[in-house]
């Protein structure tokens, strides 16, 4: 190459390009389309996103900040704030790191790139999605290329966004190893196995620690905390962290309704993060809470209070003022602690001894409980009252309601049907069981009833059926109830009141005659059902159990004393800020007061009612 | 010919040699052997120096530097799949003095300049130690880890005001 | 050329002329200035914006500051804009002037450029492209056409705050003031 | 070149100190070099950077692995794909992350296409500082057909922000290979003209030929890398000597010249450009089907084990390494970069420049590429 010098013409043959079109892209009057992926501008779709502030989290440049926006309404059971985000332009680099991480799907970048200003506040800007927001778009025959930018910009004009195969969250979860169907219906085994440790660890990764399950809890649980612990490997500190607000995770584990899980951002289009399940596995993984909690009672204030009630709301209020320095007896029929969740969940879903180690933690602590004693006959209310400083209410409901339908004593009561069979001697049941109602009692105690079967009746064909006024959509009991119940082979019954139980001639029962509801609520919400008369259904059955609610027992109460107690118009005690009654000294909580009727909620009340009593008994 | 490692722990005592991972072998020295293993090791055919780095072991209380030898050539011909040698040595945090290994390989001039300026490390007889990089003198260098560089900015740069018209 | 056009000619035929004919100083202050060669270049021309590089300041009249501003930048940005005649205009690229984008938490870059020189457009984008620069030119036009581009009037105005803005980073500059300080405020 | 002797003090050969500053025509990039000068020969050179020092490795601490993902292909804005490629190898080794095949060879498409797209860029700032205008626009401009490219794959005309650790982030756009061949034969058709205008022509011999020589012996002792070296004819590419990604599985040769001045690297840097454009159509034909990205943990917990790695890549412009080092946290703990231009630009420029002219200042500074980000990081 060196040998010949080039001819110093050569570059004169670049001359053939004068007469070839020019390549150039004249800019406004000819556009160059952006890429289908282009990382342009951010869209928000407001419906869809749930202000949990992921994109705020992963954002390497600060650039997003949750900002309130006044005119959505917030609803935190659901998981939804109002909260959107808001994106400095002047910060962010359009890497698009938020989109892959949005649960929700939400936020997307679109193919808008114009914004030019001489003002730098109007960089900051708060994105909208397409379809609500008409004046923040322009359709497409108005879009011009010179007078877009962030306050007007084109109609779904999308770019980048989230594809869930390289989103940087995991929507399916670590499976939970659980019996299957046909084997677990035979016998009263734990249905749910738990998880192993790396399960639990590989669970608990999941979390993107957006918080939203925290503001769904009724008790206010740390929940990023505890289920951080565990990916930590540090089980005893996720205890710490639970043992804050909710001293029995052992139970809670395996029975609460999990509120949090509804919340949880990852819910939205996918499995929400086994909240539940992980509690359960720190409750499990560790043998003696008294080691790795290092919690001693408070030093003695020289003050009583009396507890009516060892249910999830007395036994946690037990716990509260024990670690604040206050006596505490307990008082409950009971021959054990738990009350509801005692005798309600049977053993496949809540066995003894899990309660048991929630309860022995309690008792260390120094709480001194009174088994087998009724308030109101071994031991009077005002005696109580008058004995200790301040007195508790936690007797949740514990008297069955009846249909009062024709022949409804030869029915067995359900609180009744799932006691005895927990603690008691046990029931005998038919081949055909007919169980009435929709709720979680009802579940269990169908569940229940087709396990006695296949235990009393091994080789004959058994059937449990439910019959319930609520429609499929309606049903109260949580849908992985009523999911499993039909695993398990029972038929249900939606929409058909109960009119009257059929009897042969010698008394025993031969089924239930039903009628077709048409509504169950009226039009202001209230249960009213409405019937159908002449749409009839018989369903054969030798054993009937009605499952249809239970209301509280306050015949301990003497007349004059139950005169003075306030109650709210959905007949539930009245209670101040404190957790107070009306009657001075005297506090309530759990199913009596609240309306979630589930173990969390009474575990809040008490929470509250501890520090009412404390800065009642301490004068404050 | 015996592996690298071999040759290194025949020659030198004091050194540990460990394999971290596939291609690459730690060489830990003292400071004061460190020039001599460099002029071993280029002996050896480690003439390409790609790298002078610093590790700030704030817990130990340690400057650890990072030397990265590989290799050019072995036997004329170019030199395919060697491994290379990572080179560390310790240097107090109190007072970070160090021989400039510049007379070894004159690559790690700038390297050294740099790593006094941002680590407030003296290589004695390096020939400029000048400022290469920052137009402010920050008291203390900046890519030590007790330096912390958004309390830096929030103090320095927030507190200017804007400029109102 | 349409009859709206010949009468602005007409009328200030200065401020048109110096409106199509900006000259660019030819200074890559940061990572923006990747995309100035495509613009210039033949694919996206901005040759029919009338707007050339020019190597020094003494013939530019537009200053395009590409990007983040290290410290070390700052001063070879603040003499170049005190050296360009009179009508001059500024125009930021990216995010990093103006919040400091991603380096927002870095101790050799500055954060917030309108606190040391004004600014006169700003164009969002990391980096912004061409067509997004071409629009920020068309801009200024519009900010030129209605007289709003008078950054280079207001750095006259507030010379004291920029000054004592840029010597408090710096400790003492290494030139003298542009302007005198004292008694300018008002003016 | 002789050493101008000491006596000459006075008269027109007295000794100058000329600033080839930050802000001059012939510099690419933000970057200053302090010339002294007797006539119009330079004496001594000093580089001068530092004008877009960041503090990356700072920076680096402060945010989480996946946060610093964005931020690493910002170190040099000309090939934004060779950093991506060297943190995620990084993070991949400490974190023991595997990416499925065909993640890898997308990601060795994409690197060999961002080569292409520096080397056009190096030729227009090259041919610009030369004169030749023309053969600078029609760089820029198939510069800028690749940059669509980027745009449709990745979302980004130039920061695409698309290797991942744990692959790449999102599968190829259907017909994507379609435009992808067609871009590279309308560069390839026009291989011939740029050879008749520019590498041919005789202004750029003269220009070129024995400008700027780094013998073997000064490279290698100055940690010289990629073309510097292989301009003298050593075969030195670590994509041959430590490969990476796919390139053992496809055979291509590493292009060389022999006299190790500003015409051979340029000439090195065309025969490079030609053999990525072959190799882009070899891996094409063996691109296997499946995933693209092995999911990485959770990011914001995700802690990677202590330990630290040195990972090597060939950028377009020499060795692009990595120093992480890991205190099995959330954040690196400590990030070093070794960018090519580091040596290129401050030792070797500086020899280089010694005793050349001073109109040839930007012509040999930019035959060895130094790009000035790099160099501050």
């Amino acid at each position: 190459m060196s040998g010949k010098r080039p001819s110093i013409l050569n570059s004169l043959g670049a001359g053939k390009y004068l007469f070839r079109r020019p390549k150039t892209i004249k800019y406004p009057f000819e556009l160059k389309e952006p890429a289908p992926r282009y990382r342009g501008f951010h869209l928000n779709d407001w419906d869809a996103c749930t202000g949990c502030g992921n994109c705020e989290d992963i954002c390497p440049n600060e650039a997003i900040e949750m900002v309130e926006v006044p005119e959505l309404e917030e609803a935190p059971e659901e998981g939804r704030t109002n909260l959107r985000p808001q994106i400095n332009y002047g910060r962010c680099c359009f890497c698009g790191l938020c989109v892959d991480v949005c649960p929700a799907g939400a936020l997307r970048l679109s193919r808008d790139y114009l914004h030019i200003h001489f003002d730098t506040d109007t960089f900051t800007f708060i994105p909208k999605d397409q379809k609500s927001a008409g004046e923040k778009f322009l359709p497409e025959e108005e879009y011009s290329v010179l007078k877009a930018n962030l306050d007007h910009r084109r109609q779904d004009y999308e770019g980048f966004s989230q594809d869930l195969d390289f989103s940087l969250f995991r929507l399916d979860r670590v499976p939970m190893p659980q019996v299957p169907p046909e084997e677990r219906k035979l016998s009263f085994i734990e249905q749910v196995i738990g998880y192993t440790k790396e399960e639990a660890k590989g669970e608990a990764e999941r979390c993107l620690e957006c918080g939203l399950c925290e503001d769904a809890c009724p008790a206010g649980l740390n929940i990023v905390d505890y289920v951080g612990a565990i990916y930590e490997d540090d089980p005893d500190e996720s205890l710490r962290q639970i043992f804050k607000d909710n001293p029995l995770p052992s139970i809670c584990g395996r029975v609460c309704m999990k509120h949090c899980e509804d919340a949880c951002s990852l819910g939205k289009q996918g499995d929400p993060v086994a909240i539940r399940w992980l509690k359960r596995w720190t409750a499990d993984s560790i043998e003696d809470y008294k080691r790795s909690l290092e919690l001693t009672p408070g030093e003695d204030k020289g003050k009583k209070v009396g507890i009516v009630g060892a249910g999830p709301s007395g036994l946690s209020l037990a716990y509260f003022l024990r670690l604040k320095g206050y006596g505490v007896t307990v008082f409950d029929s009971l021959p054990g602690a738990g009350g509801a969740t005692r005798i309600g969940p049977p053993q496949y879903r809540l066995p003894l001894d899990a309660i048991e180690k929630d309860v022995n933690y309690i008792a260390s602590l120094g709480v001194e409980f009174r088994f087998c004693t009724t308030v109101g006959e071994d031991v009077s209310f005002e005696e109580i009252r008058d004995v200790y400083d301040a007195a508790y209410l936690a007797v949740g409901n514990s008297d069955p309601l009846s249909t009062g339908i024709e022949n409804a004593d030869k029915a067995h009561l359900a609180l009744d049907f799932l006691r005895s069979n927990k603690i008691g001697e046990g029931v005998e049941v038919g081949r055909e069981v007919v169980v009435i109602g929709g709720g979680n009692v009802a579940m269990d105690a169908a569940r229940e009833a087709l396990r006695l079967q296949h235990m009393q009746h091994p080789e004959t064909s058994v059937v449990t059926k439910t019959v319930s006024l609520e429609d499929w959509d309606e049903l109260p009991a949580t849908g992985e109830e009523v999911e499993e119940a039909r695993e398990e082979g029972i038929q249900f019954n939606p929409a058909w009141g109960p009119k009257k139980i059929e009897v042969d001639g010698d008394g025993r029962v031969k089924g239930l005659l039903c009628t077709k509801v048409k509504s169950v609520f009226d039009e202001d919400g209230r249960f009213n059902p409405s019937f159908d008369e002449d749409r009839e259904k018989f369903l054969e059955g030798d054993t009937i159990i009605e499952a249809i609610g239970q209301k509280p027992d306050f015949s301990f109460i003497s007349e004059e004393t139950f005169g003075k107690l306030e109650f709210t118009e959905r007949r539930k005690v009245r209670v101040n800020e404190n957790g107070m009654t009306s009657l001075p000294g005297v506090f309530a909580g759990g199913d009596i007061v609240n309306t979630n009727l589930d173990a969390v909620t009474a575990i809040a009340d008490a929470k509250v009612a501890s520090e009412g009593i404390d800065c009642y008994l301490s004068g404050k | 010919m015996s592996s690298i490692e071999e040759k290194i722990t025949a020659n030198f005592d004091g050194i540990e040699v460990r394999k971290i991972e596939e291609g690459r072998i730690e060489v830990k020295t003292k400071k004061e052997a460190l020039l001599s293993t460099l002029n071993f090791l280029k002996d050896e055919g480690y003439g390409h120096l790609g790298l002078v780095s610093c590790v700030d072991r704030i817990e130990e209380g340690i400057f650890e530097l990072v030397y990265i030898l590989s290799r050019y050539l072995v036997g004329g011909e170019v030199a395919v799949d060697q491994a290379s040698l990572i080179v560390k040595t310790e240097v107090p945090r109190g007072n970070p003095t160090l021989v400039t290994s510049v007379k070894v390989f004159e690559t790690a001039e700038p390297y050294e300049r740099e790593l006094h300026e941002m680590f407030g490390i003296v290589f004695s007889g390096h020939p400029r130690l000048t400022p290469l990089f920052l137009e402010r003198d920050i008291d203390l260098p900046p890519m030590r880890k007790d330096f912390d560089t958004r309390k830096y900015v929030e103090e320095e740069f927030e507190s200017i005001p804007p400029v109102e018209d | 050329m349409d009859r709206r056009q010949l009468i602005k000619w007409l009328k200030e035929p200065l401020k048109m002329s110096n409106k199509y004919s900006l000259h660019v100083v030819y200074f890559c202050t940061g990572c923006g200035i990747i995309e100035i060669p495509p613009s210039i270049t033949a694919r996206w021309d901005a040759e029919r914006f009338g707007v050339k590089p020019v190597a020094t300041p003494r013939q530019a009249n537009l200053f395009l500051i590409t990007g983040y501003v290290s410290l070390k930048t700052l001063k070879p940005i603040i003499r170049t804009y005190e050296q360009m005649p009179a009508p001059k205009y500024t125009v930021a690229f990216g995010s990093c002037p103006i919040d400091g984008g991603m380096y927002w938490d870095s101790y050799n870059t500055i954060n917030h450029l309108d606190k040391y020189i004004p600014i006169d457009g700003y164009i969002a984008g990391c980096m912004p492209r061409p067509e997004a620069v071409f629009a920020g030119i068309t801009h200024l036009w519009t900010l030129i056409d209605e007289g709003k581009a008078d950054g280079y009037k207001k750095y006259r105005r507030n010379y004291s705050q920029y000054r004592s803005n840029q010597e408090r980073l710096y400790g003492e500059l290494g030139w003298p003031p542009r302007f005198e300080t004292e008694g300018l405020e008002n003016e | 070149m002789e050493i101008i002797s000491e006596k000459k003090k006075g008269g027109s050969s007295r000794e100058l100190e000329l600033y080839f500053g930050p802000q001059h025509l012939g510099m690419i990039g933000n970057f200053s070099i302090t010339l002294n000068v007797r006539g119009d020969r330079i004496v001594r050179a000093e580089a001068n950077p530092g004008y877009l020092h960041r503090g990356f490795e700072k920076l680096m601490e402060g945010r989480s692995w996946i946060q610093n993902f964005p931020l690493v292909c910002r170190v040099n804005v000309i090939e934004p794909g060779s950093m991506e490629m060297v943190y995620s190898t990084a993070v991949e080794n400490l974190a023991g992350v595997k990416v499925p095949p065909r993640g890898k060879y997308i990601r060795c498409i994409y690197l060999e296409l961002s080569r292409i797209a520096s080397h056009l860029f190096g030729l227009w700032a090259y041919s610009k500082t030369l004169g030749f205008e023309t053969v600078g626009g029609w760089a820029m401009y198939h510069r800028d057909l690749i940059l669509d490219l980027f745009e449709e794959l990745t979302g980004g005309r130039v920061y695409n922000i698309y290797i991942w650790p744990g692959g790449v982030r999102r599968d190829l756009p259907e017909g994507f290979e379609e435009r992808t061949k067609d871009v590279l034969h309308e560069i390839g058709e026009k291989v011939p003209d740029y050879n008749q205008t520019f590498f041919e022509n005789r202004l750029f011999h003269e220009r070129a030929r024995g400008v700027g020589v780094v013998s073997r012996e000064e490279a290698m002792n100055t940690g010289g890398t990629g073309q510097v070296l292989r301009a003298t004819g050593l075969e030195y590419d670590i994509r041959k000597v430590e490969p990476y990604g796919v390139y053992d599985e496809i055979d291509w040769d590493v292009p060389t010249r022999e006299d190790g001045d500003a015409y051979s690297r340029i000439m090195v840097v065309r025969d490079e450009m030609i053999e990525s454009v072959h190799a882009i159509f070899k891996l094409f034909d063996k691109l296997p089907g499946g995933p693209v990205y092995n999911k990485i943990p959770n990011p914001f917990k995700w802690n990677i084990p202590e330990g630290e790695t040195y990972v090597r890549l060939e950028s377009s412009r020499g060795e692009l390494g990595l120093y992480l080092a890991s205190d099995g946290g959330r954040k690196p703990y400590r990030a070093h970069f070794r960018t090519p231009s580091y040596p290129h630009g401050l030792t070797i420029l500086e020899k280089a420049l010694a005793g050349e002219s001073i109109s040839d200042t930007g012509n040999i500074m930019i035959s060895l590429y130094v790009t000035a980000p790099e160099i501050d990081r």
